[in-house]
């Protein structure tokens, strides 16, 4: 048993009624920024050499920028992204009455586009549409995360946990086994992190671009040698609520740096 | 207008940009001793490469090489006399050996340049200096390259 | 898209100051083929100057083996208020400038 | 106790039937013995995946996992039945175990379509990596 086992199964007969067994307790969350090498934090902590910082750039250029036949832009509606998209990223994804379920920033965008700005979606992983969600949720950057709060989202973040524990693909293994169970490891060289998606658009040396927390898991998917779900599936949308419910109390860094 | 449920499935299955052009990067291919050798002349020409007055800062063991954080200083007093020209800097198995040449004066005030390069594998890394009296210096580095132990490739 | 470069906004004369430019660019190195067998190609910066009041101060020439989005450090000594001129030039006509001011006391 | 296993049979590659003895399978899956050379080169091919969570005395390799036991020794504290047996179906010792079974296809959730019907390791490499790792005494 590691150490953090063994403090989240004192905690759970503490205090925290609502852990599940084998949860990591809220205060021995840890972003995946405490497993990085010093280069790498370097990397991220600067913005002047953080590449992540020219997506949020071009965010910035294309909130301002009308698109779609009603000639809107995101700032016509929203005004300085700085005070009105402060803290959202942090409930993200959060529930939308229309469409009767939870929607991931990027699926928001999309919607403002559709119903307000009357433009095409932005494709999955494009770089207009990691540019915007990497702008609003810098905005959100040191803010706790409270993402799965709402009441209405409860039931997706339970599907979000019973994927993120059940066991997929040839290899057979479950998110929960690396990322509760062994994190601080090391999986070949490489040290396992608790999977705590807390800089999502982020800029990940392997990829050397932005990528989503969607994109992120779909390659843990292919880790393990199972079919990855779609962009904008529910199972993705639910997974990435649990992730983001699971890190609450935890600072949003986007745009984070990771190996 | 609102979205209706239907126009949201749609976007769900939206398009994807990424798993349109999945890369296989080329391993076999790299450079060999001889084309180092040839890249390095190709700057040197005959001149004799002394080591001393380089410095190469670049973390031992890298978490990818796909983005290696890498500064290259040189002694120098950075005078109208006595100055760094250029620096060289150069790998060894990468498929192929020329990192990057950077070109200083005396209003550089200091000989000091950083860049993010490429490692295709744990290798050596090379900097040569040449200085206003076209002297030749240099320093190497080893560094060990983690692989990533998931990658998007498999499926 | 963007670029990002980083001088200091004031400085005193004779100072040795930092310079940090930061730009997007895909940096296709043309050793990578598509699934399918195909080779993609090249398509890299190849080079960067930097102009100090119309004087060279810095210049540097590419390889593929240069990060994506590429990261370039380096100094020069603030002799006068005027204005940094960047400039990257690659493959397939790639162009892009950028430039920032700095005032010396 | 005996028992006897038919993996599932699939489209393209149908597992070969094995008969578990005791806690072991004492027989090859394909009637030989395998290659201890290229059981080494399986266990230290990332592709394989052993060396991804397992170290062992592999002194040339750099990067090895530290989430399952070290391979030292495995010769000593198994047989080649045992060792045989945790490499077809490990899950059956423990079904929390993070070990994948390397011969089995069925009884799993949305496996890739490249890898879909067919088991991690095939017969023959199952044995070559039973053979190397016999070999290993302390």
């Amino acid at each position: 048993m590691t150490i953090w086992r063994a403090i989240a199964a004192a905690a759970l007969f503490a205090t925290a009624p609502a852990l599940l067994a084998g949860e990591i307790p809220p205060d021995a969350r840890r972003s995946g920024y405490s497993f990085m090498g010093p280069e790498t934090r370097t990397m991220q902590d600067d913005d002047t050499s953080n590449p992540g910082m020219l997506f949020v750039l071009d965010g910035e250029q294309l909130w301002g920028k009308q698109s779609g036949s009603a000639e809107k832009a995101c700032a016509d509606c929203h005004g300085d992204a700085r005070n009105s998209m402060k803290g959202v990223a942090a409930r993200y994804p959060a529930f939308d009455k229309a469409v009767g379920r939870p929607v991931t920033l990027d699926q928001r965008i999309n919607l403002c586009r559709a119903n307000h700005q009357q433009a095409a979606p932005l494709p999955y992983e494009s770089r207009d549409l990691l540019a915007l969600s990497a702008f609003v949720a810098h905005q959100s950057r040191g803010v706790a995360i409270t993402a799965g709060d709402d009441p209405q989202v409860k039931s997706f973040v339970d599907q979000g946990r019973d994927l993120f524990m059940q066991r997929k693909g040839q290899l057979n293994l479950a998110c929960t086994n690396c990322h509760d169970d062994n994190f601080d490891r090391r999986l070949a060289g490489a040290p396992i992190t608790q999977g705590q998606p807390t800089g999502y658009p982020l800029y990940r040396l392997e990829w050397q671009t932005l990528g989503s927390l969607e994109r992120r898991l779909r390659s843990c998917m292919s880790g393990v040698r199972a079919q990855a779900y779609d962009y904008g599936s529910p199972e993705l949308v639910a997974l990435e609520l649990y992730l983001m419910s699971r890190a609450r109390g935890l600072a949003m860094e986007t745009p984070a740096v990771r190996p | 207008m609102p979205t209706t449920r239907r126009q949201f499935l749609n976007l769900a299955g939206g398009v994807t940009v990424v798993g349109a052009i999945p890369i296989v990067t080329l391993r076999p291919l790299r450079a060999t001793p001889a084309m180092l050798n040839t890249a390095v002349r190709n700057v040197v020409g005959e001149a004799q490469i002394r080591t001393g007055k380089v410095k190469l800062d670049i973390p031992p063991l890298v978490e990818n090489g796909n983005t290696v954080p890498m500064t290259v200083t040189v002694a120098s007093p950075m005078t109208a006399d006595d100055h760094v020209k250029s620096i060289h800097v150069f790998n060894e198995k990468n498929p192929q050996p020329n990192i990057g040449n950077f070109y200083l004066n005396p209003a550089s005030g200091r000989a000091q340049i950083s860049t993010r390069i490429r490692l295709a594998d744990t290798q050596k890394v090379i900097a040569i200096a040449r200085l206003s009296d076209d002297t030749f210096w240099q320093v190497a580095a080893d560094v060990v390259v983690t692989l990533a132990a998931c990658t998007e490739e498999m499926n | 898209m963007a670029a990002l470069v980083n001088v200091p906004a004031r400085a005193k004369r004779g100072d040795v100051i930092e310079i940090r430019t930061l730009t997007s660019h895909i940096m296709e190195t043309g050793f990578r083929h598509t699934a399918d067998g195909k080779l993609v190609p090249r398509d890299i910066i190849t080079g960067f100057t930097c102009r100090y009041n119309g004087a060279e101060i810095f210049r540097a020439d590419l390889f593929p083996a240069i990060a994506a989005n590429p990261y370039l450090s380096f100094f020069t000594i603030a002799k006068e208020s005027g204005k940094f001129e960047f400039e990257w030039i690659g493959d397939n006509g790639y162009s892009s400038t950028a430039s920032a001011s700095i005032t010396v006391e | 106790m005996v028992s006897l296993a038919f993996a599932s049979p699939t489209k393209a590659d149908e597992l070969v039937a094995y008969n578990i003895v005791g806690d072991g399978i004492p027989q090859s899956l394909t009637g030989s013995p395998g290659d201890v050379a290229r059981g080494r080169a399986l266990v230290l091919a990332r592709t394989t995946t052993c060396i991804l969570c397992h170290s062992g005395p592999f002194p040339e390799t750099r990067f090895q996992g530290d989430l399952a036991p070290d391979l030292t020794g495995a010769g000593n504290r198994w047989t080649t039945s045992q060792l045989r047996l945790r490499l077809v179906d490990a899950s059956r010792f423990n079904a929390q175990t993070i070990m994948p079974s390397y011969y089995r296809s069925d009884g799993l959730v949305r496996v890739g379509r490249n890898f879909a019907g067919k088991p991690i390791l095939s017969a023959a490499e199952i044995e070559d990596i039973v053979a190397f790792l016999a070999t290993l005494r302390d």
